[in-house]
C-alpha cells in the first residue's frame, strides 16, 4: 500500500484517540510538572468529540476523517485545541487527494507552518513544534528518498519521538512551561510528545491491516 | 488525602456551574449553553460599545460574576484553565454587538490571546468591528532579555472590566475604550504567593507540593510553580514583599494614589484577606503612598489555591470616577 | 503539611482584620477597636430600631460584613470561634441605641447565649430596650428528647439579618422585629456537610480527618464532627441528602415557594457552589417547590472548612419583598 | 496556716496561670476531640489578661487578687470566659474576709450555683461543673471536719480531679460536645479538668511558701 487509504486514516485516527486514552494522565502529569496540569483533559475531550464527529460523518473518505479530527481540536479551546485544530486541518485539506509521503510532506509542512505563525513558537522553544518541524523534515527526506506513506510515517514518528525527548533539556520560551522556567528542566513538552503519538498511530498494521 | 469536589462529571462542571450561577441571578444574568456564553440578562439600555472578555474557568468570579449594568455585556468560560474556543468567543461577540463595536478584554495567555484572535478575524469578516485590550499585569512574568509569552494577565482584568465598563455606559467609543483600558493597564502591576497550591478537578493531587515553612512566590492563577520559594513568615513580612516590586515597578513615590486590590485564589479566609489589606495599607502609608479605593476579596481565584495576590493601579481622578459608577453583576454592586 | 494562614500574631487575628476591613469599606463600617464592634460608617437617616449580632470570628463576612443600611446597625465579633464578652456586646448595644430599642440576634451556642444574655441583663439596667431573636435552624442537632443545647444557629442568620434589617429600615417596632425574626427563624432550616475540616488558628492540624470516600455529615461551623459519615458521592446524589431533611422538616409540598441559601463553608470553589444550586433547584423543581429567591456564596465561613450548607425558608410574598429590599454593606449589596 | 493570705492567693493564681499555660495544648486537644478546638486559646488569652491586671493592681489582698482572675474571665468571651468569670468573683466577694476552709465551701457552693444558673447544667452533663460541684462538697465535708484551709483544697483537688475523670465517659448534654454524640466519648471535658488544675495549684507549698 503505497498511500493511506480513507478506512486506514480513520484507523490512524481512532488508534491515535485510543493511545491518547491510555496516556492521558502520564501527558497531563507533564503539563502539571510544566504547566496548568490539564492537557489530557483537554485531549481527552478532543478526541471524545473525534470519534462524536467520525461517527456522525456519513462519507467514506480520508478527507472526511481528518476533517473530523480537526473541527473536534478546534472546538476544543485552551492553547493544544486550535493549535492542533489547524495543523490537524492541512492534512484535510492535501487528503482531497490520495495521501502519498510527498502530499504527506507537504501537508505536514504547510501544517507546521500554520502552528508557528500563530503561536509564535520556533525550535527549540519546547512546544509541540519541536516534533512537528521533525516529522516534517522527515517526511519531506522519505518522500524524497522514494519511500510508501507508512515508511515516510514510520521515518516522522521516529523523528518526532526525539523531538520531543529533545524537549526535556530545554527551558520554555511558550505557553504556560515557560512561566515555571526551571521547573520545566527534565519535563518533556506534552503537546510536542502528542505529536509523535499520532505519526506512531499510523503503525503498518494500522494502514495496511485496514 | 485527596481533594474532592462538590461536583458531578468533570467534563460537565462548568456547563452546569453556569446553569447555577444562572439560577441565582436570573434577574442579572442569562447562559447560554452551547456554544457557551453568559450575557445580560437585560442588554444595555442604549446601545453602546459592547464588552466581551473570558477565559478559562476555575477564576470565578471572573469572569462570569462581573457580566451586568456598568461592567460586561458578556463571558466566555472555557472548561478549567483552558481557554474557550474561537467559536464560543465569536458567538458571544455576535450576540452582544449592538452596532457600535466590541471591546474584547483578554488576560495575556497563548491560548486565550490565540482564540480571541481567531475569533476576532471571524467577526471582522462579518463587518463587526473589535478592538482589544490585552491584560498583562502579573510582574513574576516581566520578561527577561531573551523573550517570551510576556506578563501574564491577572487581577487587574477586574480593574479593566469596571473601569472600562463604566465609560461604555456613558458612551466611550471603541477608540477611547482601547485607549482607557490599555491605560488601566499601563498603570496596574500585580504579584501573589501561594501558601498551598491547587487541585485540578478529577486530579489526585495539587499541581505542586510546598514545604511546611515556604511559599511559593510569583505564582500565577493556573497552580503553575511560581518564581521562587521563600521562608513562611508573618503577614506584616509577606506582604511588603509583594507589594515592593509592585511599587517599584509602577514607579510609586510619596504623594501617589492607588486603587489596590487584595484578591484571594480560591480558598483564603475573609478573615486573611483582611489582615493583608491592613498591612499592605500600612506598608503604602508608611512610603506617603495614598490608597484611594479597595478591593479585598476571593475576585480572580486559581480554584482551591490558598494564597493572594495584590494589584495596585496608579489612581487619577477619572480612573476613580469611573471606578465608583455604579455597577450591578452577579460578583461585584455599588 | 501544616496548614498556614496569612496572618501575624494569632492573637491579634481579630483585631487585625478588623483594621483591614474599615480600611477596605471606609464609606460603609467604623472598626472600634476596644472592646471591638463595627459600626456603621453613617447611622440611618431616621432614629429606628437598632439591629446588633455578633458571635465568634472566623464565620466571617458574618456578622461584620453584614453592617450597614438595611442590615446591621452593630456587629460583635469575638475570638475566632469564641462568643464575644458581655462587655462588648454591652458597648455596641449603647452605641447603637437611638432610643427605639435594639433587636439582638443570637445564634444559639451556649456562649453566645450568655454573653448577649448578660449584655442585655447589664444594659436594661441603664433603661435601653432589648429584645432577642434566637436563631437556631441546623437540623443536625435537632434536640433528642433526653435534651440538650438545641438546634446550633446557622446560614438561617443572614435571612434574620437582612430580612429584620429591612423591615426596622421601614420603621417596625422592636416588638414587630422580634415577632418577624421568630417568624424567619421557624420557617427556615438548614443541614451542611464537609469534605474537609477547618484548622484553627495556631494549630498545626485540622479538627478532624476524613477518610477520601467519606464526607462528614451534619457539620456545624465550628469544625466540630458533624452527625455521621457518608459516602462520597456526586453533587447529583449529595446535594438532595442535604435538602431532603429540610424539605421533610418545614413540610414543604408540591405548590411550596421557597428562599435558598447555598453556603460556602471557606474553602469551597464558586464552581462547586453553582453546581450545589442548580442541584438543589433541580430536585426541589423535581417536588414542585419554586425557587423565588437564591443566595449562593460563602457568607457563613467555618474557615477553611471545605463543604456547603442548604438553607430553605418558606417564603411568603411579605419575606420576599423585604429580602428585596435594598441593602448595603460589605458583603451584600443591592 | 489555717487560711489563704493576700500573698498565697496571689501565688496560687500565679501558679494556676503557669501550670494552664503548660498544659494549655493538652486541654486544646480535649476540645478539638470534642469541641471547638479554641479552648487552650480562649484560656491562656484569659491567664494573660490576668496576669496585666495583677501585675497592673496597686493592692495587696485576696480580694485583689481574685478579682483580677474573674474580671480577666469576664473579658474573654467564649463560653468558658464568663462562666469562670463569674465563678471566681464567688470567690472574690468572700474574700473581703479572711479565706478559711469554710469561707472556702461557702464561695465555692455559691459559685457553682451561678454556674448551674447561668449554663443551664447539672452534674452529668459533661461539663466544668462536674468538677466544681465535688470540688465545692469536698471543701464543706474538710471544712465541717475542722481541716485547715490547705487541707481542704487539697481534698477539693482529689474531688475535682475524680469528678473530671468521670466526664470522660458521659455523653455530653452541654455545650459544644453535646453537638459530636459519640465522639464526646473518652474525651474528658477541659473545662472540669481545668476546675481540678486550679485546686491543684493551691498545693501547700505555694500556699506555704508564700
Ligand atoms: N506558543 C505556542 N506554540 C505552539 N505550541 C504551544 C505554544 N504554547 C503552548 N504550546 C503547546 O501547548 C501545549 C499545552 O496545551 P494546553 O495544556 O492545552 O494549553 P494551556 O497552556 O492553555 O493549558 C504545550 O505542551 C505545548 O506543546
Ligand atoms: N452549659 C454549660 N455550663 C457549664 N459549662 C459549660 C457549658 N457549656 C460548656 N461548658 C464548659 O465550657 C468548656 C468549653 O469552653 P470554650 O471552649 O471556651 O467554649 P466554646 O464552646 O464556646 O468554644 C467545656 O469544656 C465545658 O466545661
Ligand atoms: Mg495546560
Ligand atoms: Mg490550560
Ligand atoms: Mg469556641
Ligand atoms: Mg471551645
Amino acid at each position: 500500500m503505497d498511500s493511506v487509504t480513507a478506512v486506514a486514516a480513520r484507523e490512524w485516527i481512532s488508534r491515535f484517540a485510543e493511545v491518547i486514552d491510555q496516556r492521558a494522565a502520564e501527558l497531563t502529569e507533564l503539563d502539571r510538572q510544566a504547566g496548568d496540569g490539564d492537557y489530557g483533559t483537554n485531549l481527552r475531550s478532543a478526541l471524545r468529540r473525534t470519534r462524536t464527529n467520525l461517527a456522525a460523518g456519513t462519507e467514506e473518505s480520508a478527507q472526511a476523517a481528518f476533517t473530523a479530527i480537526a473541527n473536534a481540536f478546534l472546538h476544543t479551546g485552551g492553547t493544544s485545541g486550535p493549535l492542533f485544530g489547524v495543523w490537524f486541518r492541512e492534512f484535510a485539506k492535501a487528503a482531497h487527494t490520495e495521501l502519498t509521503a510527498t502530499v504527506l510532506a507537504d501537508a505536514a509542512q504547510s501544517a507546521v507552518d500554520i502552528v508557528r505563525r500563530l503561536g509564535k513558537a520556533e525550535v527549540g522553544h519546547k512546544t509541540m513544534v519541536d516534533a512537528m518541524v521533525p516529522a516534517a523534515t522527515a517526511l519531506r527526506a522519505s518522500a524524497e528518498a522514494g519511500a510508501d506513506a507508512p515508511a515516510a510515517l514510520a521515518a516522522a514518528a521516529a523523528a518526532a519521538h526525539a523531538g520531543a525527548d529533545g524537549t526535556a533539556d530545554q527551558l520554555a520560551l511558550r505557553g504556560r512551561a515557560s512561566y515555571v522556567g526551571e521547573h520545566a528542566r527534565g519535563v518533556v513538552d506534552p503537546g510536542a510528545r502528542t505529536v509523535a503519538l499520532f505519526f506512531d498511530a499510523a503503525r503498518p498494521d494500522v494502514l495496511v491491516g485496514a | 488525602m485527596p481533594v474532592r469536589q462538590l461536583r458531578n462529571d468533570p467534563d460537565e462542571f462548568v456547563a452546569e456551574a453556569l446553569r447555577g450561577l444562572q439560577g441565582a441571578h436570573p434577574e442579572l444574568v442569562h447562559c447560554q449553553p452551547d456554544p457557551a456564553y453568559v450575557l445580560r440578562a437585560q442588554p444595555a439600555r442604549r446601545a453602546k460599545v459592547a464588552l466581551v472578555s473570558g477565559g478559562g474557568s476555575g477564576h470565578e468570579p471572573l469572569h462570569t460574576g462581573f457580566v451586568g449594568a456598568g461592567m460586561l455585556d458578556a463571558a466566555v468560560p472555557g472548561a478549567v484553565f483552558a481557554s474557550p474556543t474561537a467559536f464560543q468567543i465569536a458567538a458571544a461577540i455576535r450576540a452582544s454587538d449592538r452596532g457600535h463595536g466590541v471591546l474584547l478584554i483578554v488576560k495575556n495567555y497563548t491560548g486565550d490571546v490565540l482564540n480571541f484572535s481567531i475569533a476576532a478575524e471571524l467577526v471582522a469578516d462579518e463587518g463587526i468591528e473589535v478592538g482589544t485590550v490585552l491584560v498583562d499585569d502579573d510582574l513574576a512574568t516581566e520578561p527577561a532579555a531573551e523573550g517570551g509569552p510576556g506578563r501574564r494577565g491577572t487581577a487587574a482584568v477586574v480593574a479593566v472590566e469596571k473601569i472600562c465598563g463604566a465609560a461604555a455606559e456613558r458612551g466611550a467609543t471603541l477608540a477611547e475604550l482601547v485607549a482607557l483600558g490599555r491605560r488601566v493597564v499601563d498603570s496596574a502591576r500585580t504579584m501573589a504567593l501561594a501558601l498551598a497550591a491547587c487541585t485540578q478537578p478529577g486530579q489526585d493531587r495539587p499541581s505542586f507540593d510546598l514545604p511546611a515553612d515556604e511559599v511559593e512566590f510569583g505564582v500565577g492563577i493556573h497552580g503553575e510553580h511560581g518564581v521562587g520559594r521563600r521562608p513562611f513568615a508573618l503577614a506584616r513580612e509577606l506582604v511588603p514583599q509583594l507589594a515592593e516590586p509592585v511599587v517599584r515597578a509602577l514607579g510609586l513615590a510619596s504623594g501617589a494614589s492607588v486603587l489596590a486590590i487584595v484578591n484571594g485564589l480560591g480558598a483564603t479566609h475573609a478573615l486573611e484577606l483582611s489582615v493583608v489589606h491592613q498591612e499592605l495599607s500600612d506598608y503604602l502609608n508608611g512610603l506617603g503612598v495614598e490608597v484611594a479605593r479597595s478591593l479585598v476579596g476571593p475576585y480572580v481565584t486559581a480554584l482551591d489555591m490558598r494564597g493572594c495576590s495584590v494589584t495596585l493601579l496608579r489612581a487619577d481622578a477619572e480612573l476613580i470616577e469611573l471606578w465608583d459608577a455604579p455597577v450591578r453583576t452577579p460578583a461585584l454592586t455599588w
